[in-house]
């Protein structure tokens, strides 16, 4: 379909990498399982992807590959972000160069309040939003803050987990099904943040089963069927494009 | 009434050991999450960190005695330390007697070594693998370390007192109006309880004042999610791991005269001071302490002829007794934490 | 077969010729050579495997299916142990109704410490079960003394009160446990050139006894209730709004893996006739689970594996003295051969804690799985190199 | 007299009223919606029914008998099963032991134990397990370590789980959140068909209105704790406070 | 006596015995020297060495050749101090190494439990360190042998002493470990101090267990005692003794009189874990490297040549226990364990350290001087840490086999087994 793999195999990835995060042919793995088979895409400055696909078509991995986590292990790529080599990092050392990543579960940290859970994101440098500014955008968290975190609703969970990510100062935000199990007018809320941040220049990648409304929000669309990218380009053509959508997303 | 305040002051003591034990297993067990059965092997190189320095301390070199002969008919000989040498006698001697208070500053910077390379070298790979695991390989280093003392220190207690100045006893009774003799109580013992409540003291305000704790704490319930945040959890976990050996050997320097520090002393503690961590409560250090003391100044209650010739057998149970009516009744102990180690 | 699929039935089959033909397997060095020292197939040695092997195989029961942690399982051998001797003074010195006994007892015992242990779960629940041993530890090595001997430990008189059978032999000894007849302490002797061979009687009924707990265990983990455990395991939370009640399932667990220790206990007794209260300490039960871990928990084989590790060494290795090494090193000249000796000296006798708590270390830091996962890895190396499994790695709990 | 009747059921969380007298009665066999903003308090309400919570006030019956008091087992024996909003399964198990464990609850009651027999000799439920299995498009996933699986199909097995139980009374905490499109439309239908047949009544929590519009029969609508309206879909769609307060753009 | 027909017949030119000495848990070093004295022991019998006491030995029955003309050849077991252990561990020495004959230990619970096996199994059981009244008493075993002193005798021995130096009027406060040993050794010094007029004011049992017994010590003064009695061995002895002088027992006075404090068995090895809390203080004990007797002379010389430091009165006892067994086989003229005890029983010998000893009959205790030792308060070596008060004669220390503290029990008939 539409891969563009645009690096050429042994050239300094620093250098010829145009874009601002890319992934070239990575290969993730848990355990045995092999789950992401070489995936290569680029994302630029500024831009919002889309990143569909069924479930257990490997978004999750993609991003938490990207993100350096401890599983899934990554076998062989490389993940280049504003010129620093993730695929060499720790998750917390790639957190540090400028990676946020909202993930699936929300994990927010038991035993914690609402308010520590922030804190703790803002003890490792670079530090971004203040707090106070963060329970303006969500002020259900605000209102809660003394609360223990994992008793929060569902909903205000993962409000937390965004706020979270905000909390310090990121390049590319990785969001996970953001707006799952959130009430449809606080997903009207969110798209406005992400736009908003997109505004100010913030890097996007959104894994998301509500593929309309991603689609709507995102610049461009890569979509993943078991483990591969089966297609990658603009998220008008997606609209367009019939087949592709009845058969990898069922709209 | 005197009795009583007598066994309150025991307790208090034996408490201030149990407390001391326990905080130090909190860090480790409570906090990061790791069933330590080395801990008490800790305990134990802590103590014998205080041996070694006394041993160094009184290196000596042979003169022979004229005139005297020794058990097997050849001529005597008498040891002459070399800080005799150094520092003459008077001086020598007195840096001698203080060898235990000055195994405070040798130990800690050993323990904290002993602990690092621990995490580093083994534990670190231990925190995702489950509990059993870490039973086993914790259990087989707390064997190894107390083989290689054994080895090298023979099986046998090694007696290593307080310095003079330390090892008379006060009459408490007479200060506070009783009889003479009635409530009396060694020096050493107090110094204990003093040194307890600072060490306690100080890990309390390096962990409620600081965030240090409540990155731990995270870390311990979600490693990766912290990690995500940009902290590297392993440094302080590493920290953590040193800091609760230092505890520990602490601990094991300042027990040194109270009890001769033998190489299955460790084991002798290691399953009371679970039962003390757990009964305070999982992830609670105020908890540790608490229960400490509790059980501390019960067993000493238990531990009184009156009581015994009611109960028979009582003093051989108190602390499990104890410890049953607790957790029935306090489902995670004094002061647990939810969800910690609850499955 | 059996009930069994194939797998199982030839696990079954495996374990049952290795325990028919122990006397052959672990004694496979000439009576006199220098590795005679490692041959383990004597009586007392190969019946403390398969009675330290039910041991394990319940426990893991308990351990491994519901993964609720016992660390006073002790007790309940302890107590076994106990009934049996009363059983031997009382009755009759038939083993039978001392080793029913036991099962009985330690069961009633198991079914009172699970009900009040079982309110709670995970770390509380192991330290409410390790004051409950350990109060029976302290109180049968004191105050209980008249019940079971304290220190000394309970053992047979001259005058015990026999109902069935008589208090002495024809002798004037205390006679021995048996099966009505067969004494168990009876042995024969197979001598084949310079190899000797101890076929004894305590130990095949030692081994038949354990081969018929391995059959339930193989039953009860394939079972619905096997499932059920592993469920409690897996997660309480479900299973309660699944309208599964987890409570009667680890409590029913919890007792029939007393009474397997029980049995073990009984059975020890049976042996030897002679009840110890530190049999109950602390220790004891940190033993069965180190056992099991180190066997492979929640693994078939596993616990009994790791039980006769423990065993072997502690019977083995800590009975090389250093005039055995220098027998063994004698072909040495003189200088190395007292440079190997020392190397090898601090590992063996005396030193067999220490070599104890390095092979702890090695197979959990090498084996993850345990010992069960060693074997799994050296059937790999030489059985089928098979690549091309499934996505996903795990499908079938392991054996 | 509805299969479930609520009444006058309050819940405070501390300071925060989580519930406050809640009404509510689900007619038999038909499908009762409950929605609302984030932290409304529909979770807590569910827990509340399943024995998770005991409400400080108020009664819940069901079929004629009081679920207060009894355990979270007792109730799901009177016919009341539960898809959490986490998915919440057996994950050491295989996805086919996930499945015979409803099984035999249905069965065999709270506590039984079952002799010796093997698992494998039960081929009567085993039929059941895989007859749903097929139901949800599980099946070539039956050999499966359940821990194993992406997310929607965790949900889907959890969804699988209760169904087999074939209860009087299904609750559904945001059954298809995070679940791809198409298996979304299939769970609709899935869920539609088994209504008819074996005579489900079911209340569901949902945030995607597309499933709440084409499944609920009637429709609540819970805000800060308390029931604002109660009608058919239709009218809900159109009521303006509902609009305001949590629909958005969406409806 | 028969010679055919018993349990691990010696066939070869060897015979095997087994030393099942406590080589880990709290008397590893107990055993570690209980073992140096078995191979000097076995050295000496085979003829290597100085010979040690086998040049003292009033029976001139062993050449130097091994026994029966057969080398020695012996097989080592932990015993880890508990019974169970113990057992299996000799069952392995007689099942697989075919000892012929099993000793050592270094508690009485051992003793008595292997004791029974080598009863049951047919072979000499030669007791190590073990001083229960109950050894030879309520448990006492046609093939079982005691060399060591015991509870009764450690009473006896020490009540003159005490009488001499602390009075007739004293209140004594008795603090016992909880177990078999205790019990024995509680009621044997009570009953000896009582009959010269000692009150006992309170007998309190403490956990074995137990490492910090400050809570027992600290209302020992309120109670009017003056006398502390600790019924402990081992660690505890060590803990509780610290304890006592930590709580300043001793620089008190009370009823006028100075406090002290008694601690009936001692064992220099135990001494050296007090430290200089023992100066002073009196107890009693098998025999110590001190003792200028031929006998001991020669066995310290010996033993101290090969080691480098003085042995134990655990050493000494199982040195004495192996050539009294090698001695019995030789005058018996066979191995057979009814053969054995035929000869051991009433036998009486001189040269072996304790003056002149007899191994009575009704309970195959040997009976012989007892020592009563004061820690030393100027020790000259790291040895010397006890000095003897007293020898007190074995006239004083014999009672009837039928005394009440060793009643019950009975010695059965020897087993020659298979
Ligand atoms: N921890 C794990 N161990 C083994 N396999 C896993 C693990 N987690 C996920 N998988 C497998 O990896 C594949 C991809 O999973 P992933 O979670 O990335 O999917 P996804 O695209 O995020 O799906 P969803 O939309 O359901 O979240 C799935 O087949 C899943 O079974
Ligand atoms: N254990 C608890 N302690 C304190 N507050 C709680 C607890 N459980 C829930 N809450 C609060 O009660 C409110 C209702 O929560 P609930 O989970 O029922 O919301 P919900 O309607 O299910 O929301 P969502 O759609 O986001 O899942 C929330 O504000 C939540 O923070
Ligand atoms: C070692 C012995 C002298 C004392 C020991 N406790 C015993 O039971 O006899
Ligand atoms: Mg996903
Ligand atoms: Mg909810």
């Amino acid at each position: 379909m539409n891969v563009r793999p645009d690096f050429s195999k042994n050239a300094n990835r620093a250098e010829t990498a145009p874009a601002f995060l890319s992934v070239w042919d990575m290969h993730s793995y848990y355990g045995e399982s092999y789950i992401v088979q070489g995936i290569s895409f680029n994302v630029h400055e500024g831009e919002i992807v889309a990143l569909l696909g069924r479930n257990g078509a490997g978004k999750t991995t993609t991003l938490r590959s990207i993100a350096r986590m401890d599983s899934p292990q990554v076998n062989h790529g490389e993940i280049w972000l504003d010129h620093q080599p993730l695929h060499n990092m720790a998750s917390y050392e790639a957190a540090s160069v400028g990676l946020g990543l909202v993930p699936e579960d929300r994990c927010i940290i038991p035993g914690l309040t609402v308010e520590e859970n922030l804190q703790l994101a803002q003890i490792a440098p670079p530090i971004g939003w203040s707090i106070e500014r963060l329970y303006d955008l969500f002020p259900r968290l605000g209102e809660r803050r003394k609360q223990e975190g994992v008793t929060l609703s569902g909903g205000e969970q993962q409000m937390l987990s965004i706020a979270r990510a905000l909390a310090r100062d990121i390049k590319v935000l990785l969001l996970d099904e953001p707006y799952e199990g959130l009430a449809p007018v606080i997903v009207d809320e969110i798209e406005k943040t992400l736009r908003h941040i997109k505004e100010q220049g913030m890097t996007t990648i959104l894994v998301e089963q509500n593929a309309i409304r991603a689609l709507q929000l995102a610049d461009r669309a890569i979509i993943l069927d078991t483990g591969s990218i089966v297609f990658d380009g603009t998220a008008e053509e997606v609209l367009e494009n019939e087949g592709l959508r009845a058969e990898y997303l069922a709209i | 009434m005197d009795a009583i305040i007598l066994q309150i002051l025991n307790g208090l003591d034996k408490g201030s050991a149990y407390a001391l034990i326990a905080l130090g297993l909190t860090l480790i067990f409570g906090t990061l999450g790791v069933v330590n059965f080395a801990h008490g092997a800790l305990f134990m190189i802590g103590a014998f960190c205080a041996v070694t320095l006394s041993r160094l301390l009184s290196l000596s070199h042979e003169v022979a005695i004229p005139g005297q002969t020794d058990f097997l008919g050849n001529p005597a000989t008498r040891d002459v330390p070399y800080v005799f040498d150094i520092f003459g006698e008077t001086v020598g001697a007195s840096i001698i007697d203080w060898a235990v208070p000055l195994s405070i500053l040798f130990a800690i910077p050993i323990m904290i070594l002993v602990g690092v390379v621990m995490e580093r070298g083994l534990i670190k790979h231990f925190y995702k693998r489950p509990h059993a695991d870490q039973i086993l390989v914790t259990f087989g280093l707390a064997i190894v370390l107390q083989e290689i003392i054994k080895y090298y220190y023979g099986a046998n207690p090694i007696p290593t007192p307080a310095p003079a100045a330390f090892t008379g006893s006060f009459d408490f009774g007479a200060v506070i109006g009783f009889d003479p003799n009635t409530i009396i109580y060694p020096y050493w013992r107090l110094v204990y309880f003093a040194f307890a409540a600072v060490i306690i003291g100080a890990v309390f305000a390096f962990l409620q004042f600081t965030t240090f704790g409540m990155v731990v704490r995270a870390g311990m319930a979600d490693r990766e999610t912290v990690g995500l945040l940009g902290i590297n959890i392993d440094k302080r976990f590493t920290i953590m791991f040193g800091l609760a050996a230092a505890v520990a050997g602490l601990a094991g320097v300042m027990y040194t005269p109270i009890n001769s520090p033998n190489y299955h002393m460790g084991m002798d503690f290691l399953v009371l001071s679970f039962v003390v961590v757990v009964v305070g409560g999982m992830g609670s250090l105020p908890g540790a302490v608490l229960a400490g003391f509790l059980l501390g100044i019960l067993e000493s209650f238990a531990s009184m002829r009156e009581v015994i010739d009611i109960i028979p057998g009582i003093n051989q149970v108190i602390i499990y007794l104890v410890a049953i009516v607790i957790l029935l009744t306090r489902p995670r102990g004094l002061m647990g934490r939810k969800g910690v180690m609850e499955d | 077969m059996f009930g069994l699929d194939k797998k199982d039935a030839s696990l079954l089959l495996i374990v049952a010729a290795l325990v028919a033909f122990a006397p052959f397997l672990l004694n496979p060095f000439p009576e006199g050579s220098a590795m005679a020292q490692f041959n383990a197939g004597y009586p007392d040695l190969m019946q403390r495997f398969v009675i330290f092997g039910i041991f394990a195989i319940g426990f893991n029961i308990l351990f491994g299916l519901t993964g609720y942690l016992s660390f006073g399982h002790a007790a309940f051998l302890g107590v076994g142990s106990y009934a049996a001797v009363w059983m031997f003074k009382l009755l009759s010195m038939n083993v039978l109704p001392a080793i029913i006994l036991a099962v009985i007892t330690s069961g009633i015992f198991a079914l009172v410490i699970g009900y009040v242990s079982l309110r709670r779960s995970g770390i509380y629940f192991s330290i409410l079960t390790l004051a409950f041993a350990q109060m029976s530890f302290a109180l049968a090595y004191s105050v209980l003394t008249p019940i079971t001997g304290g220190e000394t430990g309970l053992q047979l008189a001259l005058d015990d009160p026999r109902i069935f059978g008589s208090a002495t032999t024809a002798e004037g000894n205390i006679p021995v446990p048996g099966l009505f007849g067969l004494e168990m302490r009876d042995s024969s002797e197979l001598v084949l050139g310079n190899w000797v061979f101890t076929f004894n009687v305590g130990y095949y009924f030692a081994a038949i006894v354990m081969l018929l707990s391995f059959y339930l265990a193989i039953r009860i983990f394939r079972s619905p209730f096997g499932m059920m455990l592993r469920a409690v395991k897996s997660n309480q939370q479900r299973l309660n709004y699944t309208g599964l009640n987890p409570r009667p399932y680890t409590l029913a667990a919890f007792v029939i893996s007393g009474m397997y220790a029980g049995l073990a206990g009984g059975l020890m007794a049976s042996m030897d006739p002679l009840a110890g209260a530190e049999r109950m300490f602390w220790t004891a039960s940190g033993e069965v689970v180190l056992m099991t871990i180190l066997g492979g928990v929640g693994t078939l084989i596993g616990p009994v594996l790791g039980a006769g590790m423990i065993k072997y060494m502690e019977n083995i290795i800590s009975k090389i003295n250093s005039d055995i090494l220098h027998g063994w090193f004698a072909f040495l000249p003189d200088g190395l051969e007292d440079l190997v000796v020392t190397m090898i000296y601090p590992f063996i006798g005396k030193g067999w804690h220490l070599t104890l708590g390095i092979v702890f270390m090695l197979v959990v830091i090498f084996l993850p799985g345990g010992l069960v996962e060693g074997g799994q890895r050296v059937a790999k190396l030489f059985g089928r190199k098979k690549t091309d499994e499934p996505k996903s790695a795990k499908t079938e709990p392991a054996e | 007299m509805g299969l479930l009747e609520v009444k006058d059921v309050n819940k405070r969380f501390g300071g925060l009223q989580a519930l406050g007298n809640v009404n509510l009665s689900v007619a038999e066999n038909t499908c009762h919606a409950i929605i609302g903003p984030n932290g409304a308090g529909k979770s807590t309400l569910l827990n509340c029914l399943v024995g998770k919570l005991i409400p400080d006030t108020g009664s819940v019956m069901f079929d004629g008998q009081s679920v207060l008091g009894r355990t979270p087992f007792e109730i799901n024996q009177m016919g009341i099963s539960r898809v959490f909003q986490t998915p919440e399964i057996f994950g050491d198990l295989t996805v086919m032991e996930n499945m015979l464990i409803p099984c035999f609850a249905k069965r065999d009651g709270s506590f039984a134990l079952h002799g010796i027999r093997s698992v494998l000799s039960e081929g009567e439920l085993r039929d059941q397990a895989e007859q749903m299995l097929d139901d949800v498009n599980m099946l070539d996933k039956r050999n499966m370590h359940s821990a194993s699986m992406s997310r929607g199909d965790k949900r889907r097995l959890e969804m699988a789980m209760c169904l087999v139980q074939n209860p009087k009374l299904l609750l559904l905490d945001e059954p298809t959140a995070g679940m791809a499109r198409a298996d979304t439309n299939n769970t609709i239908d899935l869920l539609k068909e088994i209504k008819e047949k074996r005579d489900i009544t079911i209340a569901i929590i949902e945030h995607d209105m597309h499933v709440v519009f084409s499944l609920a029969e009637r429709i609540t609508v819970l805000a800060q704790g308390t029931p604002l309206v109660e009608d058919t879909p239709e009218n809900i769609k159109g009521h303006p406070k509902v609009k305001e307060a949590y629909l958005g753009e969406a409806a | 006596a028969s010679h055919e027909g018993f349990t691990n017949a010696p066939t070869g030119s060897t015979v095997t015995l087994g030393f099942n000495v406590p080589q880990s848990g709290p008397y590893a070093d107990e055993g570690a020297d209980e073992l140096r004295a078995y191979e000097l022991a076995v050295e000496h019998l085979n003829g290597e060495g100085d010979g040690g006491m086998l040049n003292t030995f009033s029976s001139k029955a062993l050449q130097g050749n091994g026994i029966l003309g057969k080398k020695v050849e012996y097989v080592t077991g932990d015993t880890q101090t508990k019974s169970d252990a113990a057992r299996a561990s000799a069952k392995s020495m007689i099942e697989k190494d075919g000892a012929v004959m099993i000793t050592g230990g270094s508690s009485s619970g051992v003793a008595v439990a292997v004791q029974a096996l080598c009863q049951e199994a047919g072979v000499i059981f030669m007791a190590g360190l073990t001083h229960s009244n109950d050894t030879t008493g309520k448990d006492k075993r046609a093939n079982g042998f005691r060399h060591f002193f015991n509870s009764y005798m450690s009473g006896a021995a020490l009540a003159p002493v005490l009488a001499a130096n602390y009075g007739t009027d004293r209140k004594a406060y008795h603090l016992t470990a909880d177990y078999n040993w205790g019990y024995t050794t509680e009621e044997a010094i009570r009953s000896s101090t009582e009959a010269m007029g000692w009150e006992t004011i309170a007998a309190v049992k403490t956990p074995l267990t137990q490492t910090d017994f400050s809570s027992y010590i600290a209302p020992v003064l309120q109670s009017g005692a003056d006398t502390l009695v600790l019924n402990h061995y081992g660690g505890n002895m060590v803990n509780s003794l610290t304890n006592a002088v930590q709580f300043g027992l001793r620089d008190k006075q009370v009823n006028g009189k100075d406090f002290q404090i008694i601690v009936p068995l001692y064992s220099r090895l135990m001494a050296k874990g007090a430290g200089a809390n023992v100066k002073g203080i009196f107890g009693s004990t098998n025999w110590h490297w001190s003792l200028q007797d031929e006998g001991s002379k020669a066995f310290v010389q010996s033993f101290g040549t090969k080691y480098g430091f003085p042995p134990s009165q655990a050493a000494h006892t199982c040195y004495v226990q192996a050539l009294l067994y090698a001695d019995a086989v030789e005058r018996a003229g066979s191995f057979a364990p009814c053969a054995v005890v035929e000869a051991l029983e009433g036998f009486e010998f001189d040269g072996m350290g304790n003056g002149k000893t007899l191994y009575r009959a009704d309970d195959h205790q040997c009976f012989k001087d007892v020592l009563v030792v004061k820690g030393k308060e100027n020790p000259s070596s790291e040895f010397d840490l006890l000095e003897i008060v007293e020898v007190t004669p074995v006239e004083q220390v014999t009672y009837a086999p039928d005394h009440p503290q060793f009643a019950g029990g009975a010695l059965g008939s020897c087993n020659n087994g298979a």
